[in-house]
């Protein structure tokens, strides 16, 4: 009976970084479904395809720093999944693979393994994307009259204009916000469907993988911002309806909001990081140049991530001010 | 009671919206050298809004003059400059004549806050966006409290881009550039184009 | 939360592994005659050599230092936290009457006003009325580390409590009623490579072996654990003697390989931790070439209940980290 | 041969300044022109040139004049002499490339204060001799150039797909975005990642070759 050396903790608990990464894609494959329905498969393609540009760039640059970590973890299939289901449908198909290849190679890459990015990738990479190919990322294409697109070529379609469009010039949208939730209104590929987010939002925090606080925290400071200092001449309820269902904020609020490694650690820095998030959201959205100003804020509360953290152990007086480097 | 309050929207719009600093990527390089000394972050912040105020006040004096004179217009960043100096020269010497205590302490900082980008910028903004003497104000106080913000956020990002979980060749200054470059692209979302 | 291994074990009463040939008989010390007071109950433990099961310290230290803190309950722990070991609550079923009677001399001797026993689950705790129906009992619930979260709950109730373990109580009441040396323990064999788990009353000093040969182990088990499961410390060579507090011998078919990432953030150390100490906070700090022990408050606190450890899901040794953060605060040699 | 040594060092420094010991790659000093206005080669080359121009006159009054002037007001004395070197700079890069100084507007106005040009006149050239400063001043501006002209390069070429205005035929995908100034810092952190390698690759060298 040879016996071998072994650290000690011999049970572990039954949740890994693996496993709450699969719990992740397993939500993520699961908003892919309505629109694989209404689009066919190029929605799927597109996830996919991104997915693999992801993984791929996270093994090649492993391998130049001659690290054999491998790809345990499927957080860059995570990352490029986010990244897909914010695209347009009609989106050509180098749109995500390059903003796959910032989140990677960018945000990522130079920082360290999986824990160690101060940025969100999937944030960074659609940032990038939006930032050089405005035109492209909000042309979204009309849920009613596009049926089934090409798989992997561009595809040229009758564009729609999308209520955060219209929010964002001051008018009110035709569309009911009770027929919102059904999500077939123009969009990006996974966040129209509300209700389907809210139920990945409701499995994420019940498997323990994501926070609620922050989400909780996230909506409440946006839905303040959007009842006292509403966009649109409406009303307080009619203004909080249209600013929560529209764009991505619920999505952003469930997937990009929450990933632990970028959030504060303790408990109350994340209840501020949630609220900060919530009203730079809303912040970008009336005074930001796009129509979609999620992913900007998502970057600004991670870069403040640590502050809050400080805040919180100075708070409690464990000694945290700043050091000389 | 408008003044006061024109004064608290442009120091929020500095921050947040016409943020020269973030977005427009100007005084990165001092901030990174007022992160190295974490703690006089905030004197430092506070002579760099205090000079940045002098130079737009200058700026809103100064511009109308060189917009009528053709020579003057060339000769604008000289003039700029010899004023930020004059400014700087004449504000170090009282502080050395009559706060020794202050000069002895915050001696070494008063050089880096009054001559750097950041302060030279502010009036060309002045001249970009046609501040009144009370934005102005607001202007300044505005880039000062951004500037406190970025050496906080920076101090805090250097400790963590100098680790050994870095790869090897990131390690340190380029990992800590490319995290302003993601910095800057956040702020690059509320203008979505160049600032001026 | 953890999945329990612990009833196989229960279910055969404890059994006796008859000592090698030319192992010294138990020895015997003249016992005090009459109602002992507390001094001859401290005496006592001492001459019997009596140590606790649970973390190891002299019975009689551990008296002495109840008895200067003023403790006013005493606690016979017969609630073993590791999902693997039964021994505690094997003995408390086996001979509940000894336990309490141990239980009140260590009371006495310590000065405290109450005294219970804590046993992990209800249905346990009606399994003891059902047998005695006189005794205190307390339930510690089954969420790991369970001494430790009780104690905290009582603490916050006003109690100031500590723990005796139950074969220290025993072993006092019998160095009392006849004056014997603590000379046996009770030890659990579980794991998947032990074909029947059970509870071995063995005399200390014994090689791990003998158990082995007893309970009968597959040859291809490939690791060995002592003490805990989730706290407990590897063993090679099974030449090594069973002390009083080896609580339990584990072995298993496969060796357990586990991936270690970098910290995820995600905090779960801090809120495992019974003693309010931030590990994920204590890891960054460690890491660092010049660590500044300011930010490592409340290291030197931790029991070593490997919690942290235990949820991490990077699979981080957290428990290690600590230890050596209370290394550097207690070592003093920062600038 | 005084000046055998003497020739032999600022050749030293020159090599240093402008390649392993890189003023903005290293010390990450005039971020601000390499990230705002380097996103073509010609906004690029007037930029180097005024650098050039500007830094070697601020250079050598320093050189002369610093050891007079008390260590408090000597950074103001170096702007006020940047600002009035400035003129005669923009009238000469005026003259090479005509058009430019309108052209680069506040990039061009704000290079008076460049980080590279003052830290190296207040700290380096006060007490050094004239050829060193001269060498160093030249090895800074063409480690600058170097690397605001590759950022231009790579980013005009992202972004129209010319080259100084001409078509390389290269198709631009590019749009707005690219000629942001963070799109400026992510590349000079790569170029700085890249150099730092290659120091340390040439560290290993030394040492490996120390030991033989």
């Amino acid at each position: 009976m040879n016996l071998k050396r072994t650290n000690v903790p011999l049970i572990r608990s039954e949740s890994t970084v693996a496993s709450m990464m699969r719990d992740a894609l397993f939500a993520l494959v699961l908003l892919l479904v309505l629109p694989v329905v209404r689009y066919g498969f190029r929605p799927a393609v597109m996830a996919v395809v991104t997915g693999a540009v992801c993984a791929v760039s996270e093994v090649l640059f492993n391998l130049i720093r001659k690290l054999n970590r491998g790809l345990s973890d499927c957080s860059p299939m995570v990352t490029g999944f986010i990244i897909a289901l914010m695209m347009p449908v009609n989106a050509p198909l180098w749109l995500p693979c390059t903003a796959g290849l910032f989140a990677i190679l960018v945000a990522k890459g130079p920082f360290g393994s999986t824990g160690r990015n101060p940025f969100n990738p999937a944030a960074a990479g659609i940032a990038f994307v939006t930032v050089c190919w405005p035109s492209l990322v909000f042309s979204y294409c009309d849920p009613e009259l596009v049926r089934n697109l090409p798989l992997f070529a561009d595809c040229s379609v009758p564009t729609a204009v999308s209520p955060d469009a219209v929010l964002k010039s001051g008018l009110k949208p035709q569309i009911l916000p009770f027929d919102m939730l059904w999500g077939d209104f123009p969009g990006p590929v996974g966040t129209t469907a509300v209700l389907v987010v809210a139920a990945c939002g409701l499995y994420l925090f019940l498997k323990r993988t994501a926070r609620w606080e922050i989400t909780a925290f996230f909506l409440a400071a946006a839905a303040f911002i959007a009842a006292f200092f509403p966009r649109i001449a409406c009303s307080a309820m009619t203004s909080v309806k249209y600013e929560l269902l529209s764009g991505s904020l619920l999505f952003c609020s469930v997937f990009l909001v929450t990933d632990p490694v970028t959030a504060p650690h303790t408990t109350a820095g994340r209840c501020m990081y949630g609220a900060f998030a919530g009203a730079m959201v809303m912040v970008f959205r009336r005074y930001g140049a796009y129509q979609q100003g999620a992913v900007f804020a998502v970057l600004i509360a991670n870069a403040l991530a640590p502050l809050m953290d400080d805040l919180v152990f100075r708070a409690r007086g464990w000694g945290s001010e700043l050091r000389e480097i | 009671m408008n003044d006061f309050l024109q004064v608290l929207m442009t120091a929020l719009a500095a921050l947040t919206v016409e943020n020269a600093l973030f977005s427009g990527g100007i005084g990165f390089g001092k901030m990174l050298r007022a992160a190295r000394r974490p703690r006089q972050i905030r004197m430092h912040s506070l002579l760099v809004a205090w000079f940045s105020l002098i130079s737009i006040l200058l700026g809103s004096v100064l511009n109308p003059v060189i917009q009528e004179n053709e020579v003057l217009q060339f000769m604008r960043p000289a003039l700029y400059a010899l004023f930020t100096a004059a400014a700087y020269l004449l504000f170090a010497f009282l502080v050395k004549a009559f706060l020794p205590k202050f000069h002895i302490k915050y001696g070494e900082l008063l050089a880096p806050a009054a001559i750097n980008t950041v302060v030279l910028a502010m009036p060309y903004v002045q001249k970009a966006f046609k501040l009144s003497p009370f934005q102005a104000v607001g202007y300044a106080l505005g880039t000062g409290a951004a500037f406190y913000l970025g050496s906080l956020i920076l101090a805090g990002a250097a400790l963590h881009c100098k680790d050994e979980e870095c790869p090897k060749a990131f390690a340190g200054l380029p990992s800590l550039l490319i995290y302003i470059g993601i910095l800057s692209l956040a702020f690059a979302g509320f203008t979505g184009a160049k600032l001026f | 939360m953890l999945e329990q291994h612990r009833e196989e074990s229960l279910k055969y009463p404890i059994q006796t592994v008859p000592a090698p040939e030319g192992f010294p008989r138990p020895k015997y010390f003249a016992p005090p005659k009459g109602k002992p007071g507390t001094e001859a109950i401290l005496q006592a433990a001492e001459a019997a050599g009596i140590v606790d099961e649970f973390d190891g310290v002299p019975l009689s230290q551990k008296l002495k230092r109840m008895r200067r803190l003023k403790i006013n309950t005493v606690l016979a722990c017969c609630a073993d936290e590791d999902p693997y070991i039964s021994g505690a609550a094997a003995v408390l079923r086996e001979n509940p009457d000894a336990v309490i009677s141990g239980l009140l001399l260590a009371a006495r001797a310590c000065g405290a006003k109450e005294n219970k026993i804590v046993v992990e689950t209800k249905r346990e705790a009606k399994e003891i009325r059902r047998k005695n129906p006189n005794a205190e009992l307390i339930v510690s619930g089954t969420r790991y580390p369970a001494r430790a979260l009780l104690k905290r709950k009582l603490q916050a109730a006003g109690k100031k409590t500590a723990y005796v373990g139950a074969q220290a109580c025993i072993a006092l009441a019998q160095a009392l009623d006849d004056g014997k040396m603590q000379s046996e323990t009770v030890i659990t064999v579980a794991g998947d490579a032990v074909e029947t788990p059970s509870n071995l009353r063995v005399r200390i000093g014994v090689p791990l072996q003998t158990l082995f040969d007893f309970c009968g182990v597959s040859d291809r088990a490939r690791a060995v654990y002592i003490g805990s499961s989730i706290a407990g410390k590897m063993v090679t060579d099974l030449s090594t003697p069973v002390t009083a507090d080896t609580r339990c011998v584990i072995a298993t078919l496969r060796v357990p390989k586990r991936k270690v990432y970098s910290c995820v953030g995600c905090g779960r150390c801090s809120r495992a931790c019974p003693r309010g100490i931030v590990p994920w906070r204590i890891l960054r700090e460690v890491g660092l070439e010049k660590p500044d022990p300011l930010r490592m408050l409340n290291a030197q606190k931790c029991i070593r209940c490997a919690s942290c450890s235990l949820v991490c899901p990077s699979g981080i040794d957290l428990a290690g980290a600590v230890s050596k953060a209370a290394a550097i605060r207690k070592s003093g040699d920062f600038d | 041969m005084k000046y055998k040594g003497l020739y032999r060092g600022t050749t030293k420094i020159f090599v240093n300044g402008y390649f392993y010991r890189n003023p903005v790659l290293i010390a990450a000093l005039g971020l601000y022109p390499v990230a705002a206005a380097g996103y073509n080669l010609r906004n690029a080359v007037e930029l180097s040139l005024l650098f050039l121009f500007l830094s070697l006159p601020v250079g050598l009054i320093a050189c002369m004049v610093g050891q007079m002037i008390p260590y408090w007001a000597r950074p103001g004395v170096i702007l006020a002499a940047a600002g009035v070197c400035w003129l005669p700079a923009a009238w000469l890069t005026e003259r090479v490339l005509p058009g430019s100084i309108t052209a680069l507007g506040m990039f061009g106005g704000l290079m008076v204060c460049n980080s590279v040009i003052l830290s190296r006149a207040t700290e380096y050239d006060v007490t050094h001799i004239a050829p060193a400063v001269v060498a160093d001043a030249v090895g800074s501006s063409v480690g600058f150039a170097l690397v605001i002209c590759f950022c231009g390069i790579v980013r005009e070429l992202w972004l129209k797909g010319s080259l100084w205005g001409v078509n390389t035929g290269v198709y631009g995908t590019g749009d707005g975005g690219i000629s942001l100034p963070f799109f400026g810092f992510i590349l000079v952190g790569f170029l700085a990642a890249f150099l730092q390698w290659i120091n340390r690759v040439r560290g290993d060298k030394q040492k490996k070759g120390m030991r033989e």
